[in-house]
């Protein structure tokens, strides 16, 4: 085996010759990707923990209030809202905390792409697994609470953008809790004031669907909001894991 | 770039000595531009057309509201120089802010319970400006409890930072929403005064308790620097000397 | 004629806290070569390791790669390097094959192929199919000896390769890594104590 | 002493004013308070590390 000049990738298996071709940061995130789903597939059971989360906290409400669907419509915009946003909470805390303790995270700053897009690959699978089922399941749940068929649509508009806002933000918390050992309360800590626009804009929007007034307003800003956390937070969160590897 | 002239003004030892020999520069102007605000707001300052005598709470509440905002956004400018140039002084800087802003934040609204007590009859009215501080004090608890959370500083100190630079990118969307949110249910404001613009008399004793609360927030802060920087230090040889100096 | 020492380390310090763990550390591993770092513990080999990897920050001195300073392009450096730390980067729910597969596929494209080919090399094919939940921890390290050589990069960096590995395990890193150095790589490693390599090509670095 | 029962009623709002200004006098002084004792607690841990390796580090 005469020894190849540095520049040539080296032979690293006997008789097979592997002359690798690199992986793209796109390649890298969707392997990412890919492997975050067959992941939370083979625990199949923890699928189905955010949305019954969801669906219990909002039954709570009319035990704990009124029966009264008349009323239940007026809390229902709030209620879905908070009710979602813990929800996607809950998920979060091991958004990053597992592949840190078996080395992954490590092997992700390591691999010479992006480190910021891999962690989005990461955040999307996130949103997929919670986001998205919550966004599906609030408006029937809206309707539990009273409110009308024709409403569920702009819920369903306002809840999609809301907790993609929420996971995204949700990750910074995520990234920054990672130094500290049990870090989930205080993952909410940090999580909550920043949802706070998301959680205004989010509400109203519902709030005008149900009343089935034109929620366009709420929704723009829902949107602009979405658009910045989806630019600036996953580069706050590499920042964060990286700061967490030294 | 070589910033080594840089590197020697935000060496430790320097620093130290220097935030010692400029405490009592600040300290007593800060001391002078708050008791003659003081006098001023109290007795000299005539009386509000609709809210009289309880108009002058103005003169701690909106110095403290002042500080929570100004505090905030120093700590993360300090944070943000210290994350992207690795400059120790500057964690120490944004380490330093968060105590006393919090502080603040907590008498900014306090004090503005107390001034709309007569008026909306409760304490807590969810007022714009009154929801805004308390999402800020928040911002503040989060900080300090991620800082307590992480055992290594220079970790606590990164760490931080970025979430310091996370929240006051949103502290003006915060405020924003929450003034959006307010228009559409019209809570009445606090700060409703007789005339659109303050009479001088009025305004004078204000911006120099402005100006006095800002000179003990320098004063205070470069206190809390020296201890800051100790806890950085690693240098035996001059740790020494700072001890005994 | 190769690049002179493809990675050179100067004057590095780093401090881990309030602790001062290396002081001033030089070395410069060139093609074909090996750096065995020894120390008791805590003298600081694993920090060592991943300040030359750029993870851990250091506040004095260099770590240069084909002749630049590592941080003036990060990912080119990584591009080229793989590091194996004490836990093997596996996730537990997955395979050892499908761990293999993602971990090298997030560097380069391989065909599953070449990854039966790299287990079978490190003598991991009868668990390879296995749940790494259920693997002895050195079942988990051979893989993660799979995974380095799928990565195809020319500067490996090992913390400890040898750990849970009975001594047939220690033979296969000793060949592993002395392919790797005749084919025109470059291997650095944290040990306890010498690894199975030849050790005219073996440059030792104690850090006390 | 009427003149200093009036200054002290402030037009009636005496009972929110004097609370408010007693508070932030309060915050001031103990935010000095806070600050000194952590300089003397830096002091006296960086003794304590300088005891405790004592040569140069």
């Amino acid at each position: 085996m005469k020894p190849l000049p540095l520049t040539a990738e080296p032979s690293g298996v006997d008789g097979v010759c592997l002359t690798p071709r690199r992986a793209s940061s796109w390649q890298a995130a969707t392997r990412v990707f890919l492997r975050d789903l067959k992941l939370a597939f083979r625990k199949r059971g923890q699928l189905i923990q955010p949305i019954a989360f969801f669906i219990i906290v909002t039954a709570m409400f009319p035990l704990a209030f009124t029966p009264e669907l008349t009323r239940l419509r007026e809390v229902a915009p709030g209620v879905l809202w908070v009710s979602a946003l813990l929800a996607s909470l809950l998920a979060l805390e091991f958004l990053f905390r597992d592949d840190r303790e078996d080395g992954t995270l490590e092997q992700y700053a390591l691999s010479g792409h992006s480190l910021t897009g891999l962690l989005f690959a990461k955040t999307c699978v996130h949103w997929l697994l919670t986001g998205l089922p919550l966004a599906l399941v609030a408006p029937l749940m809206g309707g539990a609470l009273g409110v009308p068929i024709e409403a569920m649509p702009g819920i369903l508009a306002a809840l999609l953008l809301g907790t993609v806002s929420l996971s995204v933000i949700g990750a910074i918390g995520a990234a920054l809790t990672l130094g500290v050992k049990r870090g989930g309360v205080l993952l909410s800590l940090l999580t909550l004031p920043l949802a706070v626009p998301v959680m205004i804009f989010g509400a109203r929007a519902t709030e005008l669907a149900i009343r089935g007034v034109d929620a366009a307003a709420p929704l723009y800003l829902l949107g602009a909001i979405t658009v910045l956390g989806l630019t600036l937070g996953p580069i706050a969160a590499a920042a964060a894991v990286r700061i967490s590897l030294e | 770039m070589d910033w080594k002239w840089f590197h020697r003004l935000a060496s430790p030892p320097y620093i130290y000595g220097l935030a010692g020999r400029l405490i009592p520069w600040f300290a007593w102007p800060a001391a002078v531009s708050m008791v003659v605000a003081l006098y001023l707001g109290l007795f000299v300052a005539p009386p509000d057309r609709i809210q009289g005598e309880g108009f002058r709470i103005l003169y701690v509440h909106a110095p403290s509201a002042w500080m929570s905002v100004m505090v905030y956004t120093i700590m993360a400018l300090s944070a943000a120089i210290g994350l992207i140039w690795r400059i120790k002084i500057a964690h120490a800087v944004a380490a330093s802010c968060a105590p006393i802003g919090a502080s603040f934040t907590a008498v900014a609204l306090i004090t503005g319970m107390l001034w709309g007590k007569p008026m909306w009859g409760t304490y807590w009215e969810w007022d714009p400006r009154l929801t805004s501080e308390l999402v800020l004090f928040f911002l503040y608890l989060g900080y300090m409890a991620l800082r307590s959370g992480i055992e290594d500083l220079a970790q606590a100190d990164r760490a931080s930072a970025v979430l310091a630079i996370v929240g006051v990118v949103n502290v003006p969307i915060i405020h924003f929403s929450v003034e959006w949110w307010n228009s559409l249910h019209q809570a009445p404001s606090v700060m409703k005064f007789g005339k659109p613009t303050m009479a001088w008399s009025m305004l004078e004793p204000l911006l120099l308790m402005l100006l006095g609360f800002t000179l003990y927030f320098a004063a205070v802060l470069l206190i809390r620097l020296r201890g800051e920087v100790l806890r950085r230090e690693r240098a035996a040889t001059w740790l020494r000397q700072a001890l005994e100096g | 004629m190769s690049l002179g020492s493809a990675l050179t380390v100067e004057r590095l310090h780093v401090w881990r806290g309030s602790a001062h763990v290396l002081r001033g550390v030089n070395f410069a591993v060139d093609t074909g070569q090996l750096l065995e770092v020894r120390g008791a513990n805590g003298a600081g080999k694993t920090t060592l390791i991943r300040t030359v990897c750029g993870l851990v920050h250091a506040e004095e001195g260099r770590v240069s790669w084909r002749g630049r300073e590592v941080h003036a392009d990060l990912a080119a450096f990584h591009a080229e390097m793989a590091y194996v730390g004490h836990d093997g980067a596996l996730k537990a729910d997955l395979t050892g094959e499908e761990n293999l597969a993602y971990a090298a596929g997030l560097r380069s494209v391989i065909t599953r192929r070449e990854v039966v080919a790299a287990v079978e090399r490190v003598g991991a094919g009868a668990y390879a199919g296995r749940m790494v939940r259920t693997l002895s921890a050195g079942q988990r390290r051979r893989l993660a000896l799979a995974t380095i050589l799928l990565s195809g990069a020319v500067l490996w960096l090992f913390d400890e390769p040898t750990t849970n590995l009975d001594n047939r395990g220690q033979a296969l890193v000793g060949s592993l890594i002395a392919e790797h150095l005749a084919s025109g790589g470059m291997v650095v490693a944290a040990v306890h104590q010498s690894l199975m390599v030849a050790r005219d090509n073996v440059i030792e670095l104690d850090l006390g | 002493m009427p003149a200093v029962m009036h200054f002290l009623s402030m037009g009636g709002r005496g009972q929110y004013l004097w609370p408010a200004y007693g508070l932030t006098l309060v915050v001031i002084v103990m935010n000095v308070v806070w600050a000194r004792t952590i300089v003397r607690e830096a002091r006296e841990d960086a003794r304590r590390r300088l005891l405790m390796d004592g040569g140069e580090r």
